[in-house]
């Protein structure tokens, strides 16, 4: 019994030291910046690459002298693809070693499972992928596409260059496919395709076995019209997948199939030569033509130290988020939460494509929409491009209980869901 | 022979006719038929592979047999039930190796043998009443294990083993009690004290002993029946199945 | 309809007398090719048919390297190349002399850019243009870009291809794309009538869409023969698409059973709950990619034989980890198996992190040798070739290991020891040895498994957890300690998963084949193939 | 009756445990609410909410305890117990937000909101009501485990087949609760609670009244189980755990016997995931992942099983060290973690409270000079090859 009581004393103390520790470490000259990826677990395969660019941004930062003359620490902390570990280590980061701000998440669970902690502790999030929108929360600012500024683009295109008729919404069982194939069917039906013309098609995580749906495809694209697949097949998934598609022989001339979550990062597991023409609708490629891009593709393959590593779309969530917080933090002259959450809306900084991305006040961006066709080298080549910036839609118009809503950050609304019908901020308002 | 097996069905307190049963073609037992009388002691020989074991798994429920009757005080039909329920008839088996349990003291062995009721929430509640103490104390008698009540039973010796495991299922009270090789492994100062105490034991009870030592059957004096092949060799007195050439043949070697 | 007369005088031109028409054209050619690099994508089709037209052969590497992608425009002076990547450099060919340019750096040079639409645009004009071509395999890829693209303009040609064919399986493909391109032409009625007769015949899917858009437009006459066709087609179609699903079921069981069948040994023989049996899976795909990383930069020439190279390297690399966990680790818990489950799902957290540090987390690229790309027809059928391959890969390691476990004398040993130990150690067989042997078979085996599985499945430190469930169920689903209940188990979960998946759906198809597991081990409480006997339980 | 099958758990080592964890219950919510945040003895409502979560775990483990260390069944599926009870909390918390949610539907979480589902599914009924979510905590679990149990029980699968046919159970949960067909959310479970019986969720004062209950769950639970094993009912336990057949043939119907500590074991097992949720703030089906459900046999057998003090130090022991090597060696943490397992297994099979017991049980020995002829009792040789 003794032995018990001295372990857990002796734990304890363990965590009190660590606390204490890190707490010294917390001194007044660096700014520390949280960086909340898994390194393990499934979704480390995506994760890793974004904390090695949070770490390259933050040492050229360094290099650059820093932020409001003190130099930024980087606090990586592994929430091991477990959910409610991500909870526990953003508390963690934001109570305990007091960072000013955390790069983090990739899956939709993550940041739905962080939100409160960051709502509670009043810090704030830069959260860097693509994601169904449906949200707009005053601590976290979303680099990544909303749905408008990926989905509804790509559609477009295939319906213009394409002439695409007949539609597979093809995805993985979770919030994203579901409410980006929701959000899509009601604009493709809006557009007049007949609903007998879209089939919709859901598979679990890390689905490997793809012969049936391949088929299925198939099946569907032999009706003597037009067809094309969407699909938000997720990770893990889209290798066999792709396999699977070159295998059956599935030409992009025939149909095409455009992902929104397949990039340089994933393509580097495949031999892309069956896949030529195959498309992505993302706002970054790696492939992109100018001076800044080229400059951070040259750094982050020195950093890493690797000439065969990618660049990719999450990554310059990170480069554009990472830049305009500098930014902002440089307007407050402060890291306070407060005054950075005020002095983000409006930075405008440099994204790679060449223009500039700015924060609007529903904390989402600006950014051009790029098509892309895989090319033999698992590189894109963009073949369409919005012609102007376009502004991430939070609340989708195309979804019944989400038109009215819209969110801005800026006194005095300051609402992230305020209903323009009702004119009440809190959903219905009612 | 089975004329008599049809008189005695309804007196007898065992009673199996016609039983086989087969393992992936093997015939381990083959239209057996065997009957106890209450108050009987009856060893049982032969060789390995006869069909010992099978037969007290028909018994107890382990197995069911392929075809066949067994029943229980004439009229239980014992291939319907299992061996829970047979147990709670009243049918005691100990195992060829010994089986306590090991980690539990020899009182607490003997506590749980102890036949009271036995569902979740009565043993949940279960306290210990004078009653049981007393009972207990006088199986832990029988068995000469006093001393060793608190010990844990993983620590006894094999033939102390053996022995806790014969209390226990005096413990059980049961009607008629298998007993399989009770001796094997024990030294001959043991295996005599235990042909003492089956006999004593027998006084009340039915009991069906499997043994290979002849020695000690011959010490119990009693019926003896020799199966080979899962079928019933021959039957009586051990210098009678002892003499008989088919046993000698099967069994005990020129 | 002029177009079509220019190709239709174009190809002939070129059976008759391709050396004068070509170089008559070539001058025109320059400029022309040049055009390319500096059109919009939306203009490319013009240009195209306007090369086309000219009926160069020299035009044909022109438009296959348009479509490779391997036409490249000079920065400096706006004229066209076709490209090979030597080093950093590119090596330019001129395309209107063929003649070899120089080299110039990647950076003066700009990628002609295609999309799919150019590609489309190239396959039709390539179709027309190879139509006549000499090598008949050339004739039976165009002939069934005819099919896949039926364009009306291209009749006439496909007629007069059909004429000069000497080709049995080229003038089939001919035949049914002259149907096909029959129905989409203004021509008579009766012929298209015979078209679709043509088409009800074959099982093809090219028929089925041609048909069913047909059907839209027909006149109301011809209506009633294509829906005939139409149900005819979509019936034999309904015939092959079950046997298509059986095909499924075999390949999905082909592997289950090579995820499981290493389990079979070091769980079902041994009674190690092996958890890391996964990320025994996962190294050998991790050594058939570091196989393949050195024969693309050392001997390119050899990369149909990566896999060949790597199953036994696979084999020997996973053994002697397999070998390493059971003398580390393994051999001081036998007899203890919910206790392997715990160290073994310890080494399994290990292996896979080290993978993780060593190779990154990210997806490694592992690619298929030729003779495991694309797919081919048998009847109605789609078979690919990968999967094919799997399949016979599968039986062959299990008839392998049955061999060597019933027939030779290491394989009595292994089962002489895992049976029962001690009388085998007292016959003088040295048990530890055996137990060690075994293990690594298992873990050599699961490696083998490996290497297949890196063709269908993503090399990445995950790969193996994808697999191990579903390997335990194959095995306790089929009977512990038996190979054959370990066959009979992944194909017919393979089977009745294919079976569910069009109903139920992939995820709930899967449920129902897990609760169907778990119903059926209530049934048979040791599996499909359960061992008997009295085996009295302690 | 009861009281005295309560009394009956009291020994030496449960009184301590429960005096700590009631302890634990008044002076952990006392220091973090009642002290300054600078004050030496403050506790942060960090680590508040995350030893919460260490105890939830430890009535996980203590729930597997019962059936593992006592009565041989190694469940794979526990983690789905747990994430059962969790769904049913989350249910009631997620009903709790009302108007509150993003498109302010009064009668409809957020999820269903954007999927377009116009109406409640009859399964979220009642689950506005905290009885009777509390009721589901306990009810579900126990309900599944019963009838998983009567099934496997009753045709006696036993050892290896359970845990994998378990493992299959818990699997397929898994499966079942991505999809978003279920209603319960999809991949992203359930999340942004508000309140829970009226107070704020993220309150500082509902955070430490939060860990007050799960310590004084954890000891009640504790003194339920300690209760169980020392009854008559608790050494059949270990009987069937021993010798099953022999528990048979003695009478005993072994299946009812299992079945109840299946069932008792599910359901506090529930108790915990609901526990666990409100300090979370999130439930998700990554809970129902068959590699947690390993991970608490894990935390069991680190601390000991067979012992009920084992699998609360274990659980705590394995977190706290997961919480802080995920932070100070993110990239080798697991090393560590692994390495752990497997010099547990070998060097420790006990676990840590058993082999110390035996360590402990083996000096008073000496001390009372019975060295020689002491049973070295549990013990059995750490690395008995064979």
């Amino acid at each position: 019994m003794t032995i018990k009581t001295s372990v857990t004393g002796a734990f304890l103390a363990a965590i009190l030291s660590t606390t204490a520790f890190s707490g010294a470490f917390a001194a007044d000259d660096t700014i520390k910046v949280g960086i909340l990826h898994s390194l393990s677990g499934t979704m480390a395969i995506s994760e890793t690459t974004l904390k090695d660019a949070m770490l390259m941004l933050i040492d050229e930062q360094n290099k650059k002298g820093g932020l409001l003359g003190k130099k930024l620490e980087a606090v990586v902390v592994d929430p091991a693809s477990d959910w409610p570990l991500f909870a526990e280590k953003a508390r963690e980061l934001v109570s305990v070693d007091k960072v000013s701000a955390v790069f983090g998440c990739w899956t939709s669970v993550s940041r739905k499972s962080v939100l409160p902690v960051f709502e509670e502790l009043n810090s704030i999030l830069f959260y860097p992928v693509q994601y169904e929108g449906e949200e707009s929360q005053r601590n976290v600012f979303y680099t990544g596409a909303a749905p408008n500024q990926q989905a509804i683009p790509a559609v477009d295109y295939l319906m213009e260059n394409e002439s695409v008729e007949r539609w597979v919404l093809a995805g993985t069982d979770y919030v994203y496919p579901r409410t980006t194939n929701k959000i899509l069917e009601a604009y493709l039906i809006s557009k007049g395709v007949k609903p007998e013309d879209i089939m919709i098609n859901y598979t679990p995580f890390g689905h490997s076995d793809w012969q049936t749906i391949v088929s299925d495809i198939k099946k569907f694209g032999s009706a003597g019209k037009k067809t094309a697949v969407v699909s938000t097949i997720n990770g893990d998934a889209n290798v066999p997948f792709y396999k699977e598609l070159a295998n059956q022989g599935v030409k992009a001339e025939d149909i095409p199939v455009v992902a929104f979550s397949v990039g340089e990062e994933e393509l580097a597991g495949l031999d892309t030569t069956p896949l030529v023409g195959h498309l992505a609708a993302w706002n970054y490629f790696q492939s992109v033509d100018t001076p800044a891009n080229a400059e951070f593709i040259k750094t982050w393959k020195a950093y890493t130290k690797n000439d065969k590593r990618v660049t990719n779309d999450p990554m310059e969530a990170h480069y554009i988020g990472f830049n305009m917080w500098l930014k902002a933090v440089e307007k407050a002259g402060t890291t306070d939460t407060d005054a950075v959450l005020d002095a983000m809306i409006g930075v405008s900084v440099p994204n790679l494509s060449g223009g500039y991305s700015t924060m609007m006040p529903n904390h989402h961006i600006t950014k051009p929409v790029l098509i892309g066709e895989i090319q033999g080298d698992g590189q894109f080549e963009t073949v369409w491009e919005t012609p102007g910036l376009v502004v991430g839609d939070e609340w989708s118009d195309y979804l019944p209980d989400s038109k009215d809503l819209i969110s801005d950050w800026r006194a005095p609304m300051s609402c992230g869901n305020f209903n323009v019908a009702t004119g009440k901020c809190g959903g219905k308002g009612s | 022979m089975n004329q008599t097996i049809g008189q005695t069905k309804p007196t007898s307190l065992l009673y199996l006719d016609g039983v086989s049963v087969s393992f992936d073609g093997f015939k381990a037992l083959n239209a057996l038929s065997f009957v106890v009388e209450p108050g009987e002691l009856r060893a049982i020989i032969g060789p390995n592979g006869a069909g010992k074991t099978t037969m007290m798994d028909i018994i107890t429920g382990k197995t069911r047999p392929d075809e066949g009757q067994v029943f229980f005080k004439g009229e239980i039909d014992l291939t319907k039930r299992d061996e829970a329920e047979i147990a709670s008839l009243g049918i005691g088996r100990k195992f060829q190796k010994p089986t306590v349990f090991e980690s539990h003291t020899v009182w607490d062995n003997l506590e749980l043998a102890l036949n009271r009721k036995r569902g979740v929430f009565s043993t949940l509640f279960y306290r210990l009443t004078a009653e049981d103490r007393a009972r207990i104390e006088e199986i832990l008698a029988t068995i000469r294990m006093s001393p060793r009540r608190d010990d844990l039973a993983a620590n006894l010796s094999h033939g102390q083993k053996q022995w806790l495991e014969i209390g226990m299922l005096l413990a059980q009270e049961p009607e008629l009690l298998l007993v399989d090789e009770p001796v094997a492994g024990m030294t001959d100062a043991e295996t005599a004290e235990t042909a003492i105490l089956l006999k004593e034991i027998a006084k009340s009870r039915s009991v069906v002993v499997v043994e290979h030592d002849m020695g000690f059957i011959r010490e119990l004096g009693v019926k003896v029946t020799c199966l080979a092949e899962g079928a019933v060799l021959a039957e009586g007195s051990i210098d009678f199945v002892s003499s008989d050439p088919k046993v000698i043949e099967n069994y005990l070697g020129r | 309809m002029y177009r079509i007369l220019q190709i239709l005088f174009v190809a002939l031109c070129l059976v008759i007398s391709a050396h004068v028409v070509g170089s008559r054209a070539a001058e025109g050619l320059g400029p022309l090719i040049d055009q390319l690099g500096s059109a919009k994508l939306s203009d490319m089709d013009d240009h195209i048919t306007a090369l086309a037209k000219t009926g160069d052969a020299k035009v044909i590497p022109v438009l296959e390297a348009l479509g490779e992608g391997e036409l490249y425009q000079r920065k400096s002076d706006g004229k066209v190349f076709l490209v090979k990547a030597q080093g950093a450099d590119l090596l330019l060919v001129d395309p209107a002399t063929g003649a070899g340019a120089g080299a110039a750096p990647k950076a003066a040079m700009q990628k002609v850019k295609v999309n799919n639409a150019v590609r489309r645009a190239v396959r039709s004009a390539l179709g027309g243009l190879t139509l006549f071509s000499d090598d008949t395999r050339a004739r039976l890829k165009a002939a069934q870009s005819m099919l896949q693209t039926p364009n009306a303009d291209a009749l006439e040609a496909i007629e007069t291809a059909i004429a000069a064919e000497r080709d049995g399986a080229v003038r089939q493909v001919l035949d049914e794309a002259r149907a096909v391109t029959l129905l989409v032409s203004d021509r008579p009625e009766d012929q298209k009538r015979h078209a679709i007769a043509l088409l009800a015949e074959g099982n093809g899917r090219n028929g089925l869409a041609v048909l069913t858009s047909a059907l839209a437009t027909a006149d109301a006459s011809l209506k009633p023969d294509i829906e005939t066709a139409i149900a005819r087609i979509e019936q034999t179609q309904a015939f092959w698409n079950a046997g298509q699903n059986v095909w499924y079921g075999l390949s999905l069981g082909s592997v289950l059973l090579l995820a499981a069948i290493g389990l079979a040994i070091t769980f079902g023989v041994m009674g190690i709950i092996n958890m890391a049996h996964g990320e025994m899976v996962m190294l050998g795909a991790y050594t058939t990619f570091l196989v393949q990383e050195v024969i693309r930069s050392s001997y390119p020439q050899l990369f149909d034989w990566s896999l060949a190279i790597a199953l036994p390297l696979a084999f020997l690399v996973t053994g002697a980890v397999g070998l390493a966990i059971e003398r580390g680790v393994i051999r001081f818990l036998y007899g203890r198996p919910l206790e392997t489950l715990l160290a073994t799902w310890g080494i399994s957290l290990i292996l896979q992190q080290s993978v993780r540090s060593i190779f990154g987390p990210t997806n490694r690229e592992v690619g298929n040798p030729s003779w495991m790309s694309g797919a081919f027809e048998l009847g109605g059928l789609t078979i690919t070739w990968n999967r094919l391959w799997i399949i016979v890969f599968a039986l062959a390691v299990f008839a392998a290991l049955l061999f060597l476990l019933k027939r030779t004398s290491m394989g009595l040993k292994m089962r002489a020891v895992t049976q029962n130990r001690r009388i085998a150690s007292s016959m003088g067989i040295r048990t530890p040895w055996v137990d060690a042997l075994t293990f690594a078979l298992g873990s050599g085996i699961a490696g083998m498994a490996g290497v297949a599985l890196s063709q269908i499945d993503n090399v990445s430190p995950n790969l193996g957890q994808g697999y191990i469930i579903d390997s335990f169920m194959v095995v306790v689903f089929g009977g512990v300690g038996n190979l054959w209940g370990t066959l009979v188990g992944a194909f017919s979960l393979g089977i009745l998963n294919k079976f569910l998946e069009p109903y139920a759906g992939a995820v709930l198809g899967k449920i129902l084949v897990l609760v169907l597991i778990i119903l059926f081990i209530q049934k048979k409480p040791r599996g499909l193939f359960a061992l008997k006997g009295r085996a009295v339980e302690a | 009756m009861i009281t005295s099958f309560l009394m009956r758990s009291f020994d030496r080592s449960i009184l301590i445990a429960v005096a700590i964890l009631v302890g634990l219950a008044m002076l952990v919510p006392a220091l973090n609410l009642l002290t300054a945040p600078d004050h030496p003895l403050h506790v942060p409502t960090y680590l508040v909410s995350l030893f919460g979560k260490y105890l939830t775990y430890a009535l996980l483990a203590l729930a597997l305890d019962l059936v593992w260390g006592f009565c041989g069944i190694l469940s794979l599926g526990h983690a789905a117990f747990f994430a059962l009870g969790g769904y049913a909390m989350g249910m009631y918390l997620m009903r709790q937000i009302g108007a509150r949610g993003s498109y302010g539907n009064p009668l409809l979480p957020d999820f269903m909101v954007f999927l377009n589902w116009k109406e409640l599914p009859w399964f979220w009924h009642g689950f506005d009501m905290f009885w009777f979510a509390a009721l589901m905590v306990v009810l579900v679990p126990g309900l599944l485990a019963f009838v998983f149990g009567w099934f496997a029980f009753r045709s006696r699968v036993n050892g290896v087949y359970l845990s994998i046919i378990t493992q299959a159970m818990t699997y397929a949960l898994l499966l079942a609760f991505f999809r978003n067909d279920m209603g319960f959310g999809g991949n992203n479970g359930l999340t942004d609670f508000k309140d829970i019986l009226g107070f704020n969720i993220q309150a500082n004062g509902t955070r430490a009244a939060l860990f007050a209950a799960s310590a004084l769950m954890l000891a009640l639970c504790l003194i339920l189980t300690s209760a169980i094993v020392r009854s008559k009912y608790g050494k059949v336990l270990v009987a069937v755990r021993d010798a099953e057949s022999r528990t048979r043939f003695l009478g005993y119907r072994v299946e009812h016997i299992k079945l109840f500590a299946f069932t008792l074991s599910a359901m506090m097992a529930g108790i915990a995931g609901a526990l666990y949720v409100p300090q979370v703030g999130i439930i998700n089906p990554g809970e129902f992942e068959p590699g947690n459900s390993i991970e608490v046999v894990i935390w069991t057998a680190v601390g000991g099983r067979g012992t009920l003090i084992g699998p609360i130090v274990g659980a705590i022991l394995v977190n706290g060290g997961k919480s802080i090597f995920t932070a100070a060696f993110p990239e080798f943490w697991l090393f560590a973690l692994g390495g752990l397992f497997v010099l547990v297994t070998l060097f420790l099979p006990k676990g840590v409270v058993g082999t110390a017991g035996a360590y402990f049980a083996r000096r008073r020995a000496e001390l009372r000079g019975q060295a020689a002829e002491t049973p070295n009792n549990l013990a059995v040789e750490p690395m008995a090859a064979e």
